[in-house]
Parts: structure tokens; sequence; C-alpha cells
């Protein structure tokens, strides 16, 4: 048994078929809720909530902050969150069944996790900066707006994209 | 880093997708009756008044170029109608026999002439046919009735206040309550020209 | 083994060509497909059910009731000119003339489920074709007042008095409309009703908007 | 005709639990798929591994494709779904501020939720970092906000900006697709094999 989870660890399914899922579940989507898939606004709610909690009244001084705080509606009774509670639900279902969950960090063996777990950080701290400013990452912007043939769904994919196989040398030894 | 290569997955779930689809295009019946007017173009239109014909613009046609419908119900065309109208109730004109009809006239460019109870009643068909793309129609202002056994056709003033209302109120308003109830003044009626008009024969 | 691995490759990628097949064949009969013109609102069939049925009329005599009553989701919707519309309207109507119907600052009164909304004009034809316009788009609890501001002169205006052989009914509906009209500022001593025409003009009623007609959610995405 | 909610046809309480439901189902895919490994997610950029490629592109093909189809037999009416809207530049900056940060992290946000569910350190950090990176936008906003706000054109979609058909847009984004997973097949026999 254990050696059989051991062995099913690293197979992951057909992207295709991964992928054709995925294409049925945004139209299911888009078909039940006239939104797409996104990501990155559960957490714009979890910071707006949690500048408001720790600062009120620089939250609502705050021009960004103050457009998701209402009066009468916490920024966490949000669509985007709930969808967000159940990405991680399905992921862990996804790695329990499969044995993957695990502490683990995923780094090119050349470096060292801390430079990694540096490197993730800065890089989150990038990639929520982008998404911000365009408004969705690759999830709520590029593939939700992909769906619907939307220009800046489209601009957003070959931005990110076109930027990442320019600055893929630099980062080179992190991952290869 | 291995994915699974077998295929066999994606076979099965390409195909049930090609087939969903397949069956649900082969199975879509396209709605017989689309309208072709958004309702903005319909508004532009219905701003313009141009569509209602008065009873002696009407006569200054040539019979050749116009057919008139008679949209009230087929009991009451029985009854009396106007001298060579056809009678499409409003609720019929999606029957086949109408809207070949309608479409034949609208072809040879022929004006349809509405005419119903009252020019209201003639509208709402009117509203139908115009959005449904036949450009070709006209409301005919006039009232119909039957009275003593005789067809008999009014004209009608659309939208024409009977009083002055802010005037007539005023005056009201002015007078001591006693006044008012003891007033008996006659009902001011539509003093519309009455033109008895094309008479048919009276009753069927 | 190797042979063997050879071959089944070969089935496999034959396996990802038909899929790429079905794929291009999926977006090339989207391609073909026959074109299919599409209208908003409601099916012309439903359409002309409602146009002919005589549900959306309400009589003078109601809407007297109502506003006496001073029902609270009663909206009252004055199709005519603006000029019309301040020379003499109905208590608290808002004007929305024809050609303005679909003017974004109106929208919110006429497509919602909050008021019964009572289009009028001087008889029925402007109030009509605006409420065809609304029933074309599907816009709830549209009605037409029976007759338009003519009846409502010739009934709760100046209401005739009925004869001495009519039935009592035809009394009762009288004095009611007598009533109304009194209501309405006639045969009441002039100052007070001079102070109520002014207030009279005023809408002050709230909107609320339907959700569900939003044409596109603001807020989406990440 | 769709889209449910919006129309009212499912009633709005329902709309956290189908939130929750699609969610679990987006996850499951993700991770199911390979996405939260961040080496896996990386490699589409070294040539090693292309599932993200291969994935996001079925996946918008099949989505495209099912969207359009619904649309042309009236389940659904494309006029009502949400297009997320165009800001030309902050568009192209904010990818390519995301593009950076997707090399130094190796996730997305979708797929660093992923990762902290089956106990990825680098995800756990990564989505720290997410949270930081908003703060500090939020924080800077007034500087930002001309590049937020400016360049807006609206919900607009490749139909309007190329205006041809959407029909032989999809043909032609099919065709890009499927050409790009025979371009990354290729690649990936090339490149070097990378084990992890």
């Amino acid at each position: 048994m254990k050696n059989k989870k051991q062995k099913n660890r690293h197979v992951y399914w057909n992207p295709y078929f991964g992928g054709f899922l995925m294409g049925l579940l945004i139209i299911l989507t888009f078909y039940l809720t006239g939104r797409g898939l996104g990501a990155s606004g559960a957490l714009k709610s979890g910071v707006v909530t949690i500048v408001d909690t720790v600062a009120t009244t620089h939250a609502h001084s705050n021009e960004y902050y103050s457009k998701f705080l209402s009066e009468d509606k916490s920024p966490m009774n949000n669509w985007l969150v709930y969808e967000a509670i159940g990405v991680l639900f399905g992921a862990f279902l996804s790695g329990a069944f499969t044995g993957r969950i695990k502490w683990k960090i995923d780094h090119s063996p050349k470096i060292t996790s801390k430079r990694r777990l540096l490197f993730a950080l800065g890089g989150g701290i990038l990639f929520g900066l982008g998404a911000q400013i365009a408004r969705g990452c690759t999830s709520g912007a590029a593939l939700s707006g992909m769906a619907v043939l939307s220009t800046g769904g489209f601009i957003t994919m070959l931005s990110i994209f076109g930027t990442g196989f320019i600055v893929a040398y630099f980062f080179r030894k992190n991952w290869i | 880093m291995k994915e699974l290569e077998r295929t066999k997955r994606v076979s099965i779930s390409a195909v049930l997708f090609l087939l969903v689809v397949v069956i649900a295009v082969l199975t879509f019946k396209k709605p017989e009756y689309v309208f072709e007017k958004s309702a903005e173009e319909t508004l532009e239109k219905i701003v313009e008044k141009d569509y209602i014909i008065s009873q002696n613009d009407f006569e200054q046609l040539v019979e050749t170029d116009y057919e008139i419908i008679d949209i009230r119900s087929n009991y009451e065309y029985a009854k009396g109608h106007l001298d060579g109208a056809i009678n499409i109730s409003t609720i019929n004109v999606f029957e086949k026999e109408s809207s070949s009809f309608l479409k034949e006239i609208s072809d040879v460019s022929k004006i349809a002439i509405l005419y119903g109870e009252h020019p209201d009643e003639a509208n709402s068909a009117w509203m139908l046919l115009y959005q449904l793309g036949y450009e070709n129609a006209k409301i005919l202002c006039i009232e119909t009735s039957f009275v003593n056994n005789q067809f008999q056709v009014k004209d009608v003033n659309l939208e024409r206040p009977t009083v002055n209302y802010a005037k007539v109120l005023k005056s009201l308003m002015d007078k001591e309550p006693v006044v008012v109830k003891e007033k008996k003044k006659p009902k001011k009626v539509i003093t519309a020209p009455k033109k008895k008009k094309r008479v048919p024969e009276g009753g069927c | 083994m190797s042979k063997k691995y050879k071959s089944k490759k070969i089935i496999i990628t034959r396996q990802y060509q038909i899929l790429a097949l079905i794929l291009v064949v999926l977006a090339g009969v989207l391609v073909l497909l026959p074109k299919q013109t599409r209208s908003e609102g409601v099916s012309p069939l439903v359409f002309v059910k409602q146009a002919v049925s005589s549900e959306r009329y309400i009589s003078t005599d109601q809407l007297a009731d109502r506003i006496i009553n001073q029902d609270p989701t009663l909206l009252l919707v004055d199709t005519r000119s603006k000029k019309e519309y301040e020379e003499f309207t109905l208590p608290n109507a808002i004007n929305i003339p024809l050609e303005k119907f679909f003017d974004e600052e109106f929208n919110d009164f006429l497509n919602q489920d909050v008021y019964d909304v009572v289009l009028y004009s001087n008889d029925n034809f402007y109030a009509n074709e605006v409420w065809m316009l609304g029933n074309r788009l599907d816009y709830k609890n549209l009605y037409v007042l029976s007759g338009g501001l003519n009846e409502w002169f010739n009934t709760i205006i100046d209401p005739q008095m009925p004869k001495e052989t009519d039935s009592q009914k035809e009394f009762e509906l009288y004095s009611f409309r007598k009533a109304a009209g009194m209501y309405f500022g006639v045969g009441v001593p002039k100052t007070e009703t001079k102070a109520k025409i002014k207030v009279e003009k005023k809408s002050t009623k709230k909107v609320i908007t339907v959700k569900k007609k939003k044409k596109r959610v603001p807020e989406g995405g990440c | 005709m769709g889209p449910l909610i919006p129309n009212g046809l499912i009633p709005l309480e329902w709309n956290y639990v189908i939130a929750i439901l699609i969610g679990m189902a987006f996850g499951y895919i993700l991770e199911a798929s390979g996405f939260s490994s961040s080496r896996k997610l990386a490699g589409v950029f070294y040539g090693y591994d292309f599932v993200v490629l291969k994935v996001f592109f079925t996946s918008a093909v099949v989505a495209v494709l099912g969207i359009f189809y619904m649309d042309y037999l009236n389940l659904v009416d494309i006029t009502q779904l949400y297009v997320h809207p165009t800001y030309l530049w902050a568009a192209i900056i904010g990818g390519m501020v995301m593009g950076v940060g997707f090399l130094a992290g190796g996730f997305c946000p979708g797929t660093s939720l992923c990762a902290v569910a089956i106990g990825k350190i680098d995800g756990i950090v990564f989505t720290i970092g997410l949270m930081i990176g908003i703060f500090i936008f939020a924080e800077l906003f007034d500087v930002l906000e001309p590049l937020f706000v400016g360049s807006n054109l609206g919900n607009i979609t490749l139909v309007d900006t190329l205006d041809i058909s959407p029909y032989w847009i999809i043909f032609i984004f099919t065709i890009i697709a499927l050409v790009s997973f025979v371009i990354s097949d290729i690649v990936r026999k090339k490149v070097k094999k990378v084990f992890y």
C-alpha cells in the first residue's frame, strides 16, 4: 500500500486531461455565475480585512482599501474568498489521494532552501503587486479573460509569459 | 515530473465532449420568430410618429399600394369591416397563412394598413409587426364600432387633452364646494368631426 | 521491449492527432454554422400574448383609491412631454417622456420590481407604447392608466351625476369619485390647495434597482 | 438562459455554496495536473516541462469553444458574462511585474494556494509574499493610481479590437494552441531532462 502511494506520488494527470476538465469548469463557472475563476482577489480581501482590524482609520482613509470596505459587509464576505477556501480543500483532497501531502520545499539542488524561500517571498511580493496593477492574476485575468476573448486577458497573458521568457535566463540557477 | 502518458481518459472525455456538442447542435431548434428590431430602434420609430395615418391621408393612397388589415377578432370582423379588409387578429400573426401573407405584401412593399376598434388596439399589432421587421405597416387612425347593425367609423384624435387640465382644475377649485355639488356640468366629449364613411352593407 | 515502446508511442501520437482534429473540427463548425439574429427581451410569442391582454389597465377609480390610501408601492409615470407635465400632472408623478424611455436615469424607475408603475398620458396611446417597449424588455409591474388623463378628468375631477334611475351602485361610485375629487383639490378652499399642488410635483421615491438585470457584473476576476 | 445566478434562476443564497464547490474542483484539477510544484511550473520557461502551457491552452480552447457553442445554442447570453476590463498599460506593466514574480517565486496565486494546501513551505512563503505585495500596492496606491485607472478601454473583447467574427478568432486561436503543443513536444525532446 505504502509502496503504491510512493510510486503514485509524482504521477500527475495527463496535462490535456487536466486542461480539458479545467475548460469545462470555466464553462460551468461562467454558466452559473457569469464570471470567471480567480485567486488573488481572495488574498486582497484578506489583506483588506487584516489592515482594517489592525488600523481601521488608516484603512478607511486609504483610497484603495476603502473601495472594498463597506459598513454592513465584511470584505471577507466575497465570492472569491469562498472560492479560495474551496481551492484549499480541493487541492488538499487531491494531494491526500495521491499521497503528496508533505512539508517540503521545491528547489533546484544547486541552491539552498533559504535562498529558495527568499526568492519565493520576493516573487510573491512582485506577483501580488503586478496582480493588483493588472486587476487579476493568471487565473482571473488571463484564463477567465481568454475564455470570453477579453482583450485585456490576452494582453496580460502575453505580458506575463513574454516577460517570463525574457527573464528566465537570470533565474535559471533556481530551477534547472 | 511524470505525467500520465495514457490518453484513454483524454480520448474518452474529448469524444464525449464532441458528442454532447453534436447532439446539442443537431437538436437545437432555431427560435422561429425573432424580433429583428431592437427596442431602441423601435423607440426611435415610435417618436417619429409617421406610422399613424389619418383617414384623409388614407383616402389619398392609390388602391394598389396598400392592403387593409383588420386586427380585431374573427367575430368582430364578421359583423362588419372596412371594404377589402383582410382579417388577421393580432394573436394570429404567427399563423402560417397570416405570416406568409404579411411577408408577401412586405416583399412587394405594399403598405399594410392596420385598424382595430381603436388605434390603441392597432398599436399592439403595429408594435409587434414593426419589431418583427415589417416596416411597411401603418396604423389607420380610426375608431370603429358596430351600432344599430351598422359598421361605423370615426376619426380620433390621439393624445389630445379633452380639456385644458390646469385651467379646468383651477376653475373647479375656485368654486365653493356647495356649488360644485349642485353643478351638473355635461361631460365634455371628444369633439372629433364625425364622418360617416365606408359604411358597408351592415351585418354580415 | 524498445520496439513495443515505440509502437505504443505511435499509437499515442495517433490519438493526439485525432484529439487535435476534434478541436479543429469543433472550431471549424462554429465558423461554418449559419449565423442567427439575436434580439434582446422576450420572444415575440410572449410579447403578443401580453400585448393583447387587457391586464395592464388600471382604472381611474382604482388608481384614485391607491393614491388616497398612500400606497407606498405606487409609482406614477407621466409619459407626456415635459411642458404638459409641468402644466398639470398627478400627485407625486415623475415625468418620463416617451422619447427618453431608454435614458439611463429612468431605467431604475422602469426596470425594477419594487413599485407598481402606472403609466399614463392624455389617453392610452403613449402610455401603451411605453408599456409595450417595457413588455418587450420584460420589465415587471408596469401598468397603464385606462383612458389616461382624459378619463381621469371625466371620472375623478369632474364626475357626472348619475341619473335618478341609476342603481345604488352608481351613486356609491359617484360619491366615491366626489370624495376623491375633493382629495385632489376640487371644491376645497383655495389657500390649502395651492400648497398641495406645490407638493404634488416632487417625487420622493427612493429607487431600488433590480440587481439581476445588470448587464455586467462590476467586480470580477482575481 | 444562463448565466444562472445573475438571471435569478438560482437563488443568490446558493452563490457561496457554488463558490466553494467550484473552488474545490478548481483546486483539485490544479493539484492533480501538477500545478502545486513550482519546479514543474517553472519548467515551461526552460523547456523541460510544458504542463503549464498545455493545461492553460487546452482549458482556454475548451472553455472558449464551449461558451461560444452555448451562446449559439441560446443557453447562455454572452453579453451578460463578465469581461475582464482592458486597461492597456496596467495590463502590460502588471503582466511584466507578474512575469518577473513568476520566475522568481515559481507560483501564481491560484497554484500557490494549492501548494499551501499540500504543505509546500515555499508556497506558504509565496502566499505571504503575495499579501505583502498587495499591501505595498495599497500603500503606494496614490503613486500607482494614474497607471491603475489610466488608458481604460472598457470591457472590450478581441472582437472589438480586431473587428473580425469571434468564430474566426476562436478558430485561429485553436490552431495556435495546437501548433504550440506540437512545438512544445519538439522542444522538450531537445532539452536536457531535469529530474525533480
